[in-house]
């Protein structure tokens, strides 16, 4: 089963070619749905029989690669479309298929009624075959195809709705702000690459990782090459600086935040850092630097999240802010805990995302989450499961997001100190907060949407009465619902499951045995520790649930008096830090300004132009006062021969004297 | 060396086409756009044999032709093809029938002459590209600006004779200096080899003889002369105005091939006749390209024309392979080379698009549009393909070329520092900002324009003239071994003449005139 | 006791440049045309000067031949002065100025 | 005097002409429509005289006691003459017509000039130059101002007349001085005597006086002043023989007399003479056509600063350069008699159509003549692979051979200005259109001439070699 892994890319490329070609000629979106779909579930098939194939082999030999043909040979640099399958790659491509294919049924129905049905699913697929490059690469180039093909496939999405207004700017304008601020990543992803060409020369993944341990290459070489492709990852998976572009992805459709913006492709970031593990392993201050953004970002997202009214604004900031756990887990070293967080962060942020969708869907687009309330007896699924994805998300036991997290918070605090758990644990307090102040604000408490009120953007005005959504919406919110439950199991950590007991961690450990051999820097810490660090963060988590359910629903009142009571700090919250009122101001606006002026008018126009023209404007003048030498008289002629002559006799006289 | 007579073929096919047209009387103008499009594809055909039969394991020249022009000069008709002159002679013939095939109803005014001037610029292009001898290439370097600037100048725009005055004398002034350099170095290898000769390939042996300081003017003649052509960063200011004047055909055969001559020159002549001083000024041109390909970018951002906006990429694009030629080692020669091919399809692409929509609306300014997806589905699709090609999108034809350069110049000793490769990468985002901006404007959104709602979507003709270029666009994304094959020994050979200027000559105490 | 060379050079030369500052300083047509004469015949007395004191007969030979083409020149230069006088009624070179610049 | 029939053979060309000139002379007294007869007379006698020549250009020798060397060079020469002059009349056929200046004596003076350049191209003594020089200048102020009713025609031959008085002045003075020192007119024997000369400083002015005669007579700078008025003034196919045949005959005598001089040991002594000559006169040349607004102005001109681009051949003093001067003059002969056939042609009655601008929108109206006019600008331009540009190419390796980069760049540098006078013209033919029509004489004839001489320019284009080398073999 693993050499036909490039079913996997070749699946959703045809599903891609079919609708994106015979797209619009088909009128029923039945078929277009079903043909979406199944090019992510075939794939998702085949991965699941590679996983037992792979499982089936002795633990050194489950790293096997299928070439298909060459795609660069030029002088020392030889690359191919070749397809790595080892514990990663199909773990990942499970996530991706898996939660691809639920999304893909989601949004059959989301986006049933849709003029553009057909150009969805066709940027979809193309979106899954990109993302499939990118996690089943065997080399740099073909994951940077990939790196790049998901970018163009989040452009397009989020500009879906291409004539529609999004924050008094067009969706569009979101879309190209996503593609440049991820191309700005890119451009140091490139370096990265170079770096590593120059210094390995080669970029397929095994070579490059083996000769990293046999070169005897400086420290401050590796320290680069991390740090380059660190910028890569902050561009794709949000971190500060560049995480401004997640916010405005939210212009796109609910299903795209879900798949996208939540589940794989901001994930991508977190892979590569883990996929390249021993570059990092071997350069400890990029492993120190990769933490501290992580830790950041996730405490700043976590404070913005707090008071955003918009659905999925809260839920983005909430994904930038687990973004960043997992790059403190990657920091940290324990590469494993981050791959399991992505894993069950794709869980249960697709459902939160799914789940605000139903909202949406119901509430014909209204999103402003201070016009819901009380939709519990309206929308029973869709409250059961969005409460299950908050509470796992909150960290609570025994669902999945508490054994990740969990995992996450133990090993910063083991291996990197007290400050970052502590962060850690304050930011996992905030993210509890935001998110059952959303819970209770859309499913608790008394109706605040009015009957008459409607949706501001396109729909009907007709009485607002809010519905459960469709079957095809709700089945695949149960699937993920009763994933976030058990995601969790596979990752018991020791102290619970004895010694091999983390099916999870020994299942990766190979990938990782070159950076553990590396790290060797654990320090010990009893399992004692580690069981009252659990409690406490539990705790912690529990009473900001209470405090949520107290304010916003008891007395609501108490939220109106905090944000007019800090009206500062509150408006600064509420406008993101004002970061891309800086962006704008200190760097698009002068590079426009500074190029339209400067460059094009003055450089171009005035000097070189001007230089020219002037010296032809030189040549005519010239010519014109010459001209006036001619004065049409005999005589005048002759006395201008007779100077030529006197100055060559004198020339003569002189020379030959 | 067998005289095989493929490349005067090729050569004979666009003069006798010409020269055949006169005959058609202008009346019938469907003959003469058939006439015109038969030749160059029959061009197209026999460029295709020569790429078949090109053996592309020797570095060496092949399809010689040679016999005696001007026996006392031993100035001879001399062509012949390397790998490199292959694939922008496939480029040439491969453009020509679509340019042609592009202007079916743009060109109003007396057919005949355009389809003339377009055939005689084929044939200009295609002997810059095969003549060996010094002489015939400077023939043709210049013969070659005639039909461009009566294309730009009769069927332009408004300015049009402003553009095309000026693009004639800029083109002019470099070329002059060039042949005093020419002439220079004939006249010093005349001592060496006995009598004047204008053979390149003895020329390739006396170059690397000259002391240094003289290598460096003659270097520095030749790189004027080809740098306006690239046209590198101060001596660009010609190039956005010949292309807003310029018809469509026009631009896109002055941005397809003509800018590649610039780059060919330097790949001819500049590194294999004076590699020392090429090692001496790698530097400071890299550093013109860089700037170039910053400055490019940054200034197309600004613009409000459709045309200069793409005129400026083109800047940009090709600051990027003067630093791959100057890089000098196998990657970046080779992803400079594929780099031409790949700007002349995805430019060339661009501005046939540019020209279709302004057929439809007559006019380029970015701001007239809006929002015309709904209105022209297959063009805003079409538009977006392209740009994504000229944006340098993995999996299309621009990333390669990019990133051989990009490394080829990162990790290249004789610049043999990060900087180069860095900045110019920049480019690499600079390029999403202005083409997607431009895209944003014209295709999303809102119809502001009342008088877009009258837009025809693309015709079978227009799509005909796209798919091939899409074809290749696609094929050099994601099979580029069939070209880098072609252009891998030449490389390889122009890089070991000028790392390793072996001089068969016995260099006795030449006496410099 | 024979005339140095010297003076009649001397004499030929500033014949010379008479006939020069004649031609640049006089306005009317036909003087400035028998200026003309004047330096062709100082050219006349410099050639038989150097055939004399030589001893060889060309420059002599060579004196009737400028002479020749003197007088036809002249023919010729007078007609055209006749052709201007009857058409401008006037021969004063200063008013002849209709091609210029 | 003739010591054996072979020489005479060697000399037919000049008998041709002379017998052509005395049965002109009767045909003119004894027949009514001498007018029309003439003409074809006069180009059947200069076809025949250069055929011959050029048939005849091996067997090199000295006639009529080493005055005349015939064969070689001096055979080359004949043929340029003739040929131009062939075309001259061809081209003046209808123009006289036109005007009405279409007596007899008009061929006759025209074959009698040819005579005189004939003399001079082959002269081997001082005697047979100046004789030469002046029985062509004689026929050259006369023709000037054959149209006596033109005012300007009249004034233009006043000033050639007087100028060119004034230098033969000095060019006698020259021989004189040169006599007086070498004791000989004959160039063979002065050339002997050159070394032990040299320091001898009469010697030298008298070589300079009779280097500046005959700069007058090519129109260098600080002598070219005459060029302008008199081209404008005079009709334009007169001009056409001015500006080529004369003065590729002035060029002719320089190389026949001074070429020893310039080459041997001398060539430091008058290079910088010829080198200041040559960049004044491309450089002002170039630079004040611009400023012409009447296109016969425009091109006396380029005519200026082709003579500068001749200079430089002459300045390089080795045989090359002397095979590039006679390269330069054969193609720009027939490329300025192309140019003045075509602006005679579109000339209107009295000096209408000579403005710049009355060219603009030519090019749609009267297609075949712009396309020519349009091609004849190019190769004046010097751009390939027209012949104007092969004959720069090779006066360039010329001096640059000889160690003149310097001057070769000022030589680009205004080729480069003059790019764009000439193709102002190309600009307004094609690219302006034009609001009224213009009317233009239909001529048969003179459409011939402008159709061969294009011909010959593309001609030696493209294999420039047919005629270099029959140069350079005789060099």
């Amino acid at each position: 089963m693993i050499d036909l892994i490039y079913l996997t890319v070749l699946f959703p490329l045809l599903g891609f070619l079919f609708n994106g070609i015979l797209g619009p000629k088909i009128r029923s979106e039945k078929v277009i749905g079903i043909v979406g779909s199944s090019a992510i579930g075939i794939p998702f098939i085949v991965t699941v029989g590679a996983l037992i194939q792979t499982l089936s082999l002795p633990v050194d030999q489950r790293l096997n690669i299928a070439t298909l043909f060459q795609w660069i040979n030029v002088a020392g640099l030889n690359i191919n479309f070749s397809y790595q399958v080892d514990q990663l790659s199909l773990l990942m491509s499970l996530i991706v298929t898996g939660v691809g294919f639920i999304i893909h049924v989601y949004s059959i129905g989301y986006m049933h009624g849709d003029k553009s049905f057909w150009r969805f699913f066709a940027y979809l697929n193309l979106f899954i075959f990109a993302m499939m490059n990118l996690i089943l690469a065997d080399n740099f180039l073909l994951l940077f195809l990939g790196w790049e093909g998901v970018g163009l496939c989040s452009y397009l999405l989020i500009g879906f709705w291409y004539d529609r207004k999004f924050e008094n700017s067009t969706t569009s304008s979101a879309g190209l702000k996503a593609f440049v601020v991820n191309r700005i990543g890119d451009f140091g992803f490139l370096l990265g690459m170079f770096l590593i060409y120059s210094t390995f020369g080669t970029l397929v993944f095994t070579d490059v990782f083996s000769r990293a341990v046999a070169f005897d290459v400086p420290e401050h070489i590796f320290t680069l090459i991390a740090l380059f492709l660190f910028i890569g990852a902050v561009g794709k998976s949000a971190q500060i600086p560049l995480f401004v572009w997640l916010p405005d992805a939210m212009a796109g459709p609910t299903p795209v935040s879900a798949l996208i913006h939540a589940a794989t492709m901001v994930t991508a970031g977190v892979y590569m850092v883990a996929r390249c593990n021993i570059i990092y392993a071997s350069a400890p201050t990029a492993m120190m630097v990769v933490a501290v953004f992580g830790i950041f970002t996730a405490f700043l997202a976590a404070t913005i999240g707090l008071v955003q009214n918009d659905i999925k604004k809260v839920l983005a900031y909430s994904t930038v802010s687990q973004l960043g756990y997992m790059f403190l887990a990657m920091g940290a070293g324990a590469f494993s805990a981050g791959i399991f967080h992505v894993m069950t962060h794709a869980f249960f942020k697709a459902l939160l995302f799914l789940g605000a969708g139903s909202v949406i869907h119901s509430m014909h687009e209204a999103q402003d989450i201070r016009k819901y309330g009380g939709l519990k007896k309206y929308m029973p699924v869709t409250y059961a499961t969005f409460l299950i994805a908050a509470t796992a998300i909150s960290g609570i036991p025994p669902l999945s997001g508490f054994f990740s997290k969990d995992e996450i918070l133990w090993y910063s605090y083991s291996n990197l100190g007290i400050i970052f758990w502590l962060l850690g644990l304050i930011t996992a307090m905030f993210t509890a907060f935001y998110m059952f102040r959303l819970y209770f604000m859309t499913f608790e408490g008394q109706e605040k949407f009015s009957a008459k009120g409607g949706s501001e953007v396109g729909g009907d005005h007709h009485k607002l009465h809010p519905h459960e959504s469709p079957k095809l919406m709700t089945v695949p919110l149960i699937i993920l619902a009763v994933l976030s439950i058990i995601g969790g199991f596979i990752g018991i950590p020791e102290i619970f499951s004895g010694e091999h007991g983390n099916i999870f961690h020994s299942w990766l450990a190979p990938v990782f045995k070159l950076a553990e051999f590396k790290m060797m820097n654990i320090s010990s810490h009893s399992h004692f520790e580690e069981l009252v660090l659990m409690i406490v963060s539990v705790a912690a988590a529990a009473s900001s649930i209470f405090f949520a359910r107290h304010i916003y629903l008891k007395k609501p009142a108490i939220a109106e008096k905090f944000s007019s009571g800090f009206k500062g700090a509150y408006n600064i919250l509420l406008n993101k830090y004002f970061i891309d009122e800086v962006y704008e101001a200190s760097i698009v606006k002068p590079m426009v300004k500074g190029s339209e002026n400067i460059l094009w008018k003055i450089a171009d126009n005035k000097m070189i132009d001007g230089l020219i023209n002037s010296l032809a404007k030189l040549v005519g003048s010239v010519s014109n006062n010459i001209r006036k030498i001619q004065t049409g008289v005999a005589q005048s002629y002759a006395l201008v021969m007779i100077l030529g002559i006197l100055v060559a006799l004198f020339w003569i006289i002189i020379s030959y004297s | 060396m067998e005289q095989s007579l493929l490349i005067t073929y090729l050569l004979a096919i666009p003069l006798i086409g010409s020269l055949l047209l006169i005959f058609i009387n202008k009346k019938n103008e469907q003959l003469i756009k058939y006439f015109g499009i038969a030749v160059s594809l029959l061009a197209f055909v026999v460029s295709l044999i020569i790429y078949f039969g090109f053996n592309d394991q020797s570095g060496e020249f092949q399809f010689i032709h040679k016999f005696d022009w001007v026996k006392d000069l031993n100035i001879s008709y001399h062509v012949g093809a390397d790998g490199l002159s292959i694939i922008l002679i496939l480029l040439t013939t491969f453009l020509t029938p679509l340019t042609l095939l592009s202007s079916w109803n743009s060109i109003k005014r007396n057919l005949k002459e355009f389809i003339f001037f377009m055939l005689i610029l084929e044939l200009g292009m295609l002997g810059v590209f095969v003549s060996l001898d010094m002489f015939l290439f400077y023939v043709f370097w210049e013969a070659m600006l005639i039909p461009l600037y009566f294309i730009s100048g009769i069927w332009g725009g408004e300015r049009k004779i402003y553009a095309s005055i000026k693009f004639f004398i800029y083109t002019m002034a470099g070329s002059l200096l060039m042949l005093v350099a020419i002439i220079w170095l004939i006249v010093y290898s005349s001592n060496l080899l006995g009598g004047f000769t204008s053979n390149l390939l003895d020329l390739y042996k006396t170059g690397p003889t000259i002391d240094t300081t003289i290598q460096g003017f003659l270097f520095l003649a030749f790189a004027l002369s080809f740098s306006i052509k690239v046209p590198l960063f101060p001596f660009h200011t010609w190039l956005p105005d010949a292309h807003v004047e310029a018809p469509t055909a026009g631009s896109v055969i002055l941005a397809g091939v003509l800018l590649k001559m610039g780059t060919y020159g330097f790949l001819r002549f500049n590194l294999p006749l004076f590699p020392q001083a090429s090692i001496d000024y790698a530097i400071p041109i890299s550093i013109l390209a860089v700037i170039g390909i910053i400055y490019g970018a940054l200034v197309a951002m600004v613009q409000t024309d459709m045309k200069k906006l793409v005129a400026y990429s083109s800047v940009s694009h090709l600051g990027f392979v003067m630093l791959g030629i100057f890089a000098l080692n196998q990657e970046a020669v080779q992803g400079s080379m594929i780099q031409m091919i790949n700007h002349g399809l995805s430019t060339g692409a661009l501005f046939l698009l540019v020209g279709m929509i302004y057929e439809r609306t007559h006019t380029r300014k970015i701001s007239d549009y809006g929002g015309i997806a709904k209105l022209v589905p297959f063009f805003s699709f079409a538009l977006l393909f392209t740009s994504l090609s000229s944006i340098g999108l993995p999996g299309l034809n621009g990333f390669v070329g990019e990133f051989l350069i990009l490394t080829g110049a990162f990790k290249s000793t004789v610049l043999d520092s990060w900087w180069f490769a860095a900045f110019s990468a920049t480019g690499v985002i600079f390029a999403a900002v202005y083409l997607l901006w431009m895209y944003k404007k014209i295709v999303f959104g809102e119809v502001t324009n009342p008088n877009l709602n009258s837009l025809t979507d693309l015709n079978r003709r227009e799509k005909l003239v796209l798919a091939p270029i899409f074809v290749f666009i696609i094929w050099i994304g994601i099979y580029p071994g069939t070209f880098l094959k072609i252009t891998d020994k030449t490389s390889e050979n122009i890089i070991r003449l000028v790392t390793s200027p072996q001089n068969q000559l016995p260099v006795e105490n030449v006496d410099v005139p | 006791m024979q005339i140095p060379i010297e003076y009649y050079l001397v004499l030929s030369a500033f014949m010379f440049s008479v006939g020069i500052v004649g031609v640049l300083t006089r306005r009317n047509a036909i003087i400035v045309f028998m200026s003309v004469e004047l330096m062709l015949n100082s050219a006349n007395l410099a050639l038989v000067t150097f055939s004399s004191y030589l001893g060889d007969t060309t420059g002599q030979l060579f004196v009737f031949f400028v002479m020749a083409v003197a007088a036809a020149e002249a023919a010729v230069g007078l007609a055209i002065i006749i052709a201007i006088f009857r058409n401008k009624l006037t021969v004063n070179i200063d008013e002849i100025n209709i091609l210029k610049w | 005097m003739l010591n054996n029939i072979q020489e005479f053979y060697n000399i037919l060309p000049i008998v041709i002409l002379g017998g052509g000139i005395i049965l002109s002379v009767f045909i003119e007294l004894y027949s009514q429509k001498s007018e029309s007869v003439l003409p074809w007379f006069s180009i059947l006698i200069f076809l025949s005289a250069g055929f011959y020549s050029l048939l005849t250009v091996a067997n090199e020798s000295i006639v009529l006691q080493n005055m005349l060397s015939t064969g070689g060079r001096t055979n080359i020469f004949y043929f340029i003459f003739n040929i131009g002059a062939a075309l001259v009349c061809l081209l003046s056929v209808d123009y006289t017509k036109k005007y009405g200046m279409n007596y007899g004596e008009y061929y006759i003076l025209i074959q009698s000039s040819v005579l005189g350049m004939m003399l001079m191209a082959g002269a081997k003594d001082f005697f047979m130059i100046f004789l030469g020089l002046e029985i062509m200048s004689i026929c050259f102020y006369v023709l000037a101002g054959v149209n006596r009713k033109k005012e300007k025609a009249i004034e233009a031959s006043l000033k050639y007349f007087l100028l060119g008085a004034f230098a033969t002045g000095f060019l006698v003075y020259g021989i004189a001085l040169i006599y007086g020192t070498a004791q000989s007119t004959s160039i063979d024997i002065i050339t002997s005597k050159f070394t032990e000369l040299s320091g001898n400083i009469i010697f030298l002015v008298g070589v300079l006086l009779f280097l500046i005669g005959f700069s007058f007579k090519i129109a260098a700078f600080p002598f070219h002043m005459w060029v302008p008025d008199v081209y404008q003034g005079s009709p334009t196919t007169i001009t056409g023989l001015f500006s080529t045949i004369g003065k590729a005959s002035a060029f002719a005598a320089i190389i026949a007399s001074l070429t020893a001089l310039f080459s041997g040991g001398f060539q430091s002594l008058f290079l910088p003479y010829l080198s200041v000559l040559a960049v004044f006169s491309m450089l002002f040349g170039s630079i004040v056509a611009i400023a012409q607004s009447d296109i016969k102005r425009m091109l006396a001109y380029s005519s200026i600063s082709h003579a500068g681009y001749i200079l430089i051949g002459l300045a390089s003093g080795t045989p090359v350069g002397v095979a590039g001067v006679v390269f330069y003059l054969a193609v720009y002969t027939f490329m300025n008699l192309a140019a003045f056939g075509i602006i005679s042609l579109i000339e209107g009655e009295n000096d209408a159509n000579l403005e710049i601008d009355t060219y603009s929108g030519l090019g749609s109206r009267n297609p075949v003549l712009a396309a020519l006019l349009s091609l004849i600008m190019f190769s004046l331009a010097g751009i390939p692979p027209l012949a104007g540009f092969f004959a720069k190419y090779y006066v360039f390796i010329a001096a640059i051979k000889s160690g003149l980069t310097w001057l070769t760049i000022l030589g680009i540098v205004s080729s480069l200005i003059s790019v764009y006078f000439y193709l102002r013209i190309v600009v307004l033919m094609y690219f302006k259109e034009r609001e009224t029509e213009i009317t233009y004489s239909k001529s048969f004839s003179g459409m011939l001439g402008v159709v061969i001489s294009v011909l010959l320019v593309i001609l030696l284009g493209i294999f420039p070699g047919s005629l270099l080398d029959l140069i350079i073999a005789y060099l």
